[in-house]
């Protein structure tokens, strides 16, 4: 079993020895994951960026913004935004945060990392498959943010893309030609991309677990990449045929999304018969589940982190494995919710609406489960633990909408209006940032071989915890007032009134954004002058934690790792003193 | 003090630009031709704007103006019909000065703007709202662009000669055309329905009237040294 | 860390709250005969949902101050009766608050949306484009012209694409900018996109319905009270969505047929 | 397909506090810690992305039917007969491709006795198989032939959305066999270079793919026959 002849025979690929093989086509899901993580930080703050300017322009639309007209003339002549490059702006801001953050960090960034060692596997199933994955990717990245480059800039039809309006072209207004096409290519490449990368993620688990690693005995993390990856490979296979006929109307003249008797600009549309509604449909099929790719991967990060620092096992952890798949699997039956006041069949309202509420069944138990794992704890507060009880605070407030929206009825009042933009940015964006932002904490010293500033992170913490609430909190009221969204000014007479607080939440958003300036700097100056980091600096019990930091390129030097235990034997009193006993350790659990 | 500063570069700027528009140089010829331009049947109604979704133009008409694409006067006469010389003497193929063209109230001003092909041409937001403006050039490269209040005027020019419909994105009544002409020797109709096209020297000119909902007319004129007169007639349909 | 981290929590739940209960910003005076329906619907989800917010932060809050207690002495605990009691609490609890949603509010739903719209209701057109709404009433023949998408022309202020020139019945359809209904009288509109998808909505009346291209939606409603009112899109379509709007404006049935009389007129 | 590590017996309750000790279970022959075997993996991997495949052609599926029920718009059109000949073909393909499997697959019992057996098996094996990429070449041939008869009737993709339909249908069907004739290529180069290794070749693999190309084509065939 040990026979080092055999190992190497078996073992993928030979370490390599360029900078290429070494940095930039590496085979090594390390080096992979962290390009994705690289790639969603750069990604990051380019939407953040965006953000901001967002911001400034609703809480001052007159306001010329420095530099703004260097960016682009024509969107900001002299810095002052004009309406449609605040949409342009929007929905790169969607598009870069939803795909190449939410989707990326969590997911593709964490998991291509750290699921091969939580499961004692030396890489991925597939290498090269990994590799093509995020060059695809990066490809999508490049192309998308082309658009900010050409002519018209990019486009302004939103993240979701609704047709006709993305699929007429041109004369649907600016950014709608080359910029839209841009992005609809961007997204297909993205979605092949995450095909192979979930196709990864699925061979791996299923086929590379080492010995005595079962099913039940996978860290919660390791889980929910599972999970999320079946999850992604249903989605994105669904989104793939939804952009090539997107491409084919906006490039080939077919008329899959586009009706007969359009007049824009002035032109009557060469088109006929389309449906606009069957992109909403088909765009929502993958947009649900989507949101849950987002956010799983995150419950996952912060179900494996928050056992390490409360020094006790999960409570109910196969609840919470049984409560992921319950997630997963109703994500596929409720994409119509966000279709209520669409025209679609006002029959079928209550067809999506009850599966909706449902998945807040076992969202709840998640919750409670979180929040029962952190009852009797001895909790060791560090950064990553911050997050990670920030992320059960800010996950609860942007779950509790999920009711109101879920609702047909109360939907016809709340629909489109900043109460959405509220839940969605607690519930899918803040929450799932809040477990990566742990998930760095807790992985840095291992990925990095050194430890991050704690004092750092904590003020980091505190800002950006308080911070959000100060941002989304008050656009649930926005919302109660009617106030709608994807609005570049607030120009009618009952949403005048409301502009104060939109600048607000301009100052909040800024200064909650500078703070992530402190994270950036923590990041980068750890990466070179952070103290060591020894092997298992947490005192955790999971198989990244038994091998050096940063693992060897095989991940455990030769060794064979053989599990005995569940992911979470802490509280326990160890043959060595010790209050917890790694999957690796033959010991015998004792009674707690 | 700064204050007294701006405005007074505001007043030197306003200056300079107003004397760039209207100093026109003097005419090479002597000649002219006048004419009115009319129409016979039932035109279409100038059917009042409803402006009311955009407060800050509409209080700036105290009664709401109306559709200008068919613009009559009393006595059967027709505005904004664009009359110029498309053969004989051209004058002018370059101009020294640029043309302007106003947004205000919500309203393209002039409704139908004459310009030489490669003329500067330079755009003003009047009003306190952003201005969307879509000139849907065939011939020349169709352009939109959106200018917030507050924003530079936009500087642009047209190469090639065309009529061009020009529409507010934001604001769907606004409606005007630029006539990018080959020509300096043009006229547009008042009130009236006259038009006076000056400085021609002696010779036969074919002269063009282009009506944007009716299309053109032509008629050959000679000019000798005074005034000569061409008159147009366009047929009217009620809808 | 932890007491300071419960003290946060706490603060920020309870000032979030607090705006809640307070109506600081508040959905605006209903004027139709369905909102009261929805608006109840939505208090009720705010009692439910807003114990359950209150619930959830506060225990964690709590859990969190006493995991903070650096006594040596102290042992973990585990959750009393493990995870089973919690997984229960979530199943009942949430579930006799879905149903009673579901139940309430499909009816809520249905009186918008699954009713038909009454047989003496005022039928008026709208006509969804870039960037405004238009309106359109049959007129004193009572019959609507049909639309001919290629007579389309903004520029003449032909905004639904009629053809009066051989359509006698599109000749007296009164066309305007605002919408003028009288009060306490069903309306049924008809919702039309000239190009792209947009969103007809009007908070006072808790009425939100999309425009969908090349499909004509129906709405209907009753307003319950005269006012001047806005109507505005909801669904992006482009850039002067922001400026979609239009005036709803509720007479008293006399205003209105003066009003419309003096449409018709013109 | 989806073979896990451990039998069902090891799956060993998570909260087993108390049961501690090594799981008894003897490690699986050729499976070595992190690395699986070659041919489990492919097949697995195989599996997902034909799942994925499927998904795709699903969600293209309900928009045609989506379409075609939304509107008055659609007009049917004779499909080309040409089509059913190269079913034809392309279920041949799949023949030849077991027949080469059988051969391959035989390889290694045969090796034990004589090497020439062996090497003649492998020739044949690999003869099969360029039958079957010749097969795969003639049906996308056929294909471009039907889009030609298309093309004659004036039927373009923009023409009407049946036609858009077809076309997108038979060029994404036509694209994945393409890519399955590019991993037909790769086993046969590791099929020479080793000397018929059917594990470590990815045949059962790159079978799983075109066995499915082959069903998925017929689906789309009746798919559009009876929609078109």
């Amino acid at each position: 079993m040990h026979e080092t002849s055999a190992s190497h025979a078996a073992h993928q690929h030979t370490a390599p020895t360029s900078f290429i093989r070494k940095h930039v086509f590496s085979l090594d899901h390390k080096v992979i994951g962290k390009q994705y993580y690289d790639l969603a930080l750069v990604a990051v703050f380019i939407g953040m960026g965006l953000s901001w300017l967002m911001r400034i322009h609703l809480g001052w639309p007159a306001w010329p913004i420095p530099l703004l007209d260097k960016l682009s003339a024509v969107g900001a002549p002299g810095g002052v935004m004009t309406p449609e490059y605040y949409l342009s702006l929007m929905t790169m801001h969607g598009t870069i945060m939803v795909f190449f953050v939410l989707t990326n960090a969590p997911f593709s960034a964490f998991g291509n990392y750290f699921l091969p060692i939580q499961i004692g596997a030396e890489d991925m199933a597939f290498p090269r498959f990994n590799m093509m994955s995020f060059w695809t990717i990066f490809v999508a990245f490049i192309v998308m943010m082309t658009a900010f480059f050409v002519t018209d800039g990019p486009p302004i039809a939103g993240w979701t893309s609704y047709a006709p309006l993305s699929a007429v072209g041109g004369d649907a207004g600016p950014g709608m030609r080359l910029g839209q096409t841009l992005w609809a290519v961007s997204i297909a490449i993205f979605c092949i991309s995450s095909l192979l990368g979930a196709l990864n993620f699925i061979a791996t688990t299923l086929d590379l677990r080492t010995k005595g690693m079962s099913l039940a005995r996978m860290p919660l993390s390791t889980w929910a990449w599972f999970v999320t990856a079946v999850i992604a490979l249903l989605a994105f296979a669904a989104l793939l045929p939804a952009t090539i006929l997107l491409i084919l109307d906006r490039t080939a003249g077919t008329s899959f999304f586009i009706p007969a008797g359009l007049v824009l600009s002035d032109k009557l549309q060469p088109h006929s018969g389309g449906s606009p509604l069957l992109w909403q449909h088909l765009f929502w099929f993958f947009g649900h589940p989507e949101v849950y790719i987002a956010i799983l991967p995150s419950i996952g990060i912060v179900s494996h982190i928050i056992p390490v620092f409360a020094r006790k096992p999960l409570l109910g952890p196969r609840a919470a494995i049984g409560c992921i798949m319950a997630t997963g699997f109703l994500s596929y039956m409720v994409w119509g919710h966000h279709m209520f006041v669409s025209g679609m069949s006002p029959f079928s309202a209550n067809l999506f609406s009850v599966p909706t509420l449902f998945i807040t069944i076992p969202m709840t138990i998640l919750t409670l489960l979180l929040i029962g794992s952190v009852y009797g704890a001895k909790m060791r507060f560090t950064a990553a633990s911050l997050f990670c009880l920030g992320f059960i605070s800010v996950f609860i407030s942007g779950g509790i909408s999920g009711f109101f929206l879920a609702q047909p009825s109360i939907d016809i009042y709340l629909h489109a209006t900043y109460f959405v933009v509220a839940h969605f940015h607690f519930v899918m964006a803040v929450a799932s940032i809040f477990g990566v932002f742990a998930g760095t904490y807790f992985w840095f010293p291992k990925m990095f071989g050194r430890m991050m500033n704690e004092g750092l992170g904590k003020l980091h913490f505190w800002l950006t915890f308080i911070g959000v609430y100060c941002v989304f909190m008050p656009m649930h009221y926005l919302g109660l007032a009617g106030n709608v969204r994807r609005y570049s000014a607030f120009t009618d007479d009952y949403l005048i009134p409301l502009i104060p607080v939109h600048k607000f939440i301009t100052v909040a958003a800024l200064l909650t954004g500078a703070a992530q300036f402190i994270f950036l700097f923590n990041l980068i100056w750890s990466r070179f002058k952070g103290p060591i980091a020894s092997e298992n600096p947490w005192e955790a019990t999971t198989l990244e934690w038994s091998t050096t930091s940063p693992p060897p390129f095989d991940n455990f030097g030769g060794r064979h790792m053989v599990v005995y235990h569940g992911a979470d034997e802490y509280g326990v009193q160890s043959s060595d003193g010790k209050d917890y006993i790694m999957q690796t350790s033959p010991e015998k659990v004792p009674a707690r | 003090m700064r204050m007294k500063f701006f405005a007074a570069l505001a007043l030197t700027v306003a200056m300079g630009s107003a004397l760039m528009v209207f100093a026109t140089p003097p005419p090479a010829g002597s000649g002219s031709i006048t004419g009115k331009v009319t129409y016979t049947g039932t035109p279409m109604k100038m059917k009042p704007i409803d402006m009311s979704k955009e407060p800050s133009c509409a209080k700036q008409h105290a009664t709401p103006i109306t559709t200008e694409n068919v613009a009559t006067g009393p006595g059967n006469t027709l505005q904004w019909v664009v009359v110029y010389i498309s053969a004989g003497d051209e004058g002018t193929t370059t101009a020294s000065q640029g043309v302007r063209y106003d947004q205000k109230g919500c309203q393209y001003l002039p409704h139908v703007l004459t310009m030489l092909a490669g003329q500067q041409l330079q755009i003003y937001n009047d009003d306190q709202t952003s201005h969307n403006i879509h000139p849907l050039a065939k011939v020349n490269q169709e352009w939109n662009k959106s200018q917030p209040p507050g924003s530079p005027p936009i500087d642009t020019k047209w190469d090639k000669p065309e009529f061009i419909a020009v529409k507010c994105n934001i604001h769907p009544w606004m409606h005007g055309y630029f006539a990018v002409l080959k020509t300096s020797h043009v006229s547009i109709t008042g009130e009236d329905g006259t038009f006076d096209i000056k400085g021609l020297s002696p010779g036969k000119y074919t002269v063009t009237a282009w009506q944007e909902q009716y299309g053109t007319k032509t008629q050959d004129v000679t000019v000798g040294a005074g005034a000569a007169t061409a008159n147009f007639v366009f047929t009217a349909t009620p809808y | 860390m932890g007491r300071l981290f419960a003290v946060v929590v706490t603060v920020i739940t309870l000032l979030s709250v607090s705006f809640f209960v307070m109506h600081t910003w508040w959905m605006p005076v209903d004027i139709s005969t369905t909102g009261p329906a929805i608006d109840h619907q939505l208090e009720e989800t705010m009692t439910g949902s807003g114990l359950l917010f209150l619930g959830g932060q506060l225990l964690l809050g709590l859990f969190v101050w006493q995991s903070s207690d650096k006594n040596p002495a102290r042992k973990i605990k585990i959750f009393p009766g493990g995870a089973n009691p919690l997984v229960a609490a979530a199943i009942i609890l949430v579930g006799i608050e879905i149903l009673t949603l579901t139940f309430v509010g499909s009816k809520a739903w249905a009186a918008v949306n699954l009713v038909p719209a009454a047989a003496d209701s005022l039928h008026i057109d709208v006509q969804a484009e870039q960037f405004a709404f238009y309106f359109r009433y049959a007129g004193p023949d009572g019959q609507f012209g049909g639309l001919h998408p290629d007579k389309i022309d903004d520029g003449s202020g032909n905004y639904f694409g009629l053809d009066p020139a051989n359509d006698v019945a599109a000749r007296d359809d009164v066309v305007v900018g605002s919408l003028v209904i009288p009060v306490n009288r069903p309306i049924l509109l008809t919702l039309h996109s000239k190009d792209v998808g947009h969103s007809f909505y009007v908070p006072e009346l808790r009425i939100q319905q999309d425009f969908v291209p090349g499909i004509e939606i129906p709405v209907h409603f009753t307003a319950t009270q005269t006012g001047k009112f806005e109507i505005v899109c909801t669904q992006l379509c482009g850039l002067g969505h922001y400026n979609m709007k239009a005036y709803l404006q509720v007479m008293s049935e006399a205003d209105y047929e003066q009003w419309l009389k003096g449409q018709e007129g013109q | 397909m989806a073979t896990t590590t451990l039998p069902p017996g090891a799956d060993i309750a998570l909260d087993d506090h108390g049961s501690g000790g090594p799981p008894e279970i003897a490690p699986r022959p050729g499976h070595v810690t992190g690395s699986g075997s070659h041919a489990q993996k492919s097949e697995t991997g195989m599996w997902v992305a034909v799942s994925a495949i499927g998904m795709s052609f699903a969600a293209f599926t309900s928009a045609m039917i989506v379409r075609q029920d939304s509107s008055t718009d659609w007009q049917h059109f004779q499909l080309p007969h040409v089509l059913y000949l190269n079913t034809l073909i392309l279920l041949g393909s799949s023949v030849t491709l077991e027949l080469s499997r059988q051969r391959i697959g035989a390889i290694q019992g045969a090796a034990r006795h004589a090497s020439a057996s062996a090497k003649n098996l492998l020739a044949n094996g690999i003869y099969w198989l360029y039958l079957t990429a010749a097969l795969g070449l003639i049906f996308v041939l056929g294909q471009i032939l039907a889009w030609r008869n298309l093309a004659a009737q004036g039927l373009f993709l923009a023409t009407n959305p049946s036609s858009s339909f077809f076309y997108v249908f038979t060029a994404l069907h036509a694209v994945h066999l393409l890519g399955g004739m590019g991993g037909l290529f790769y086993v046969l180069r590791k099929l020479v270079r080793s000397g018929g290794a059917a594990e470590t070749s990815g045949l059962s693999a790159f079978s799983i793919y075109w066995h499915f190309m082959d069903l998925l084509w017929v689906y789309l065939l009746l798919l559009l026959a009876i929609r078109v």
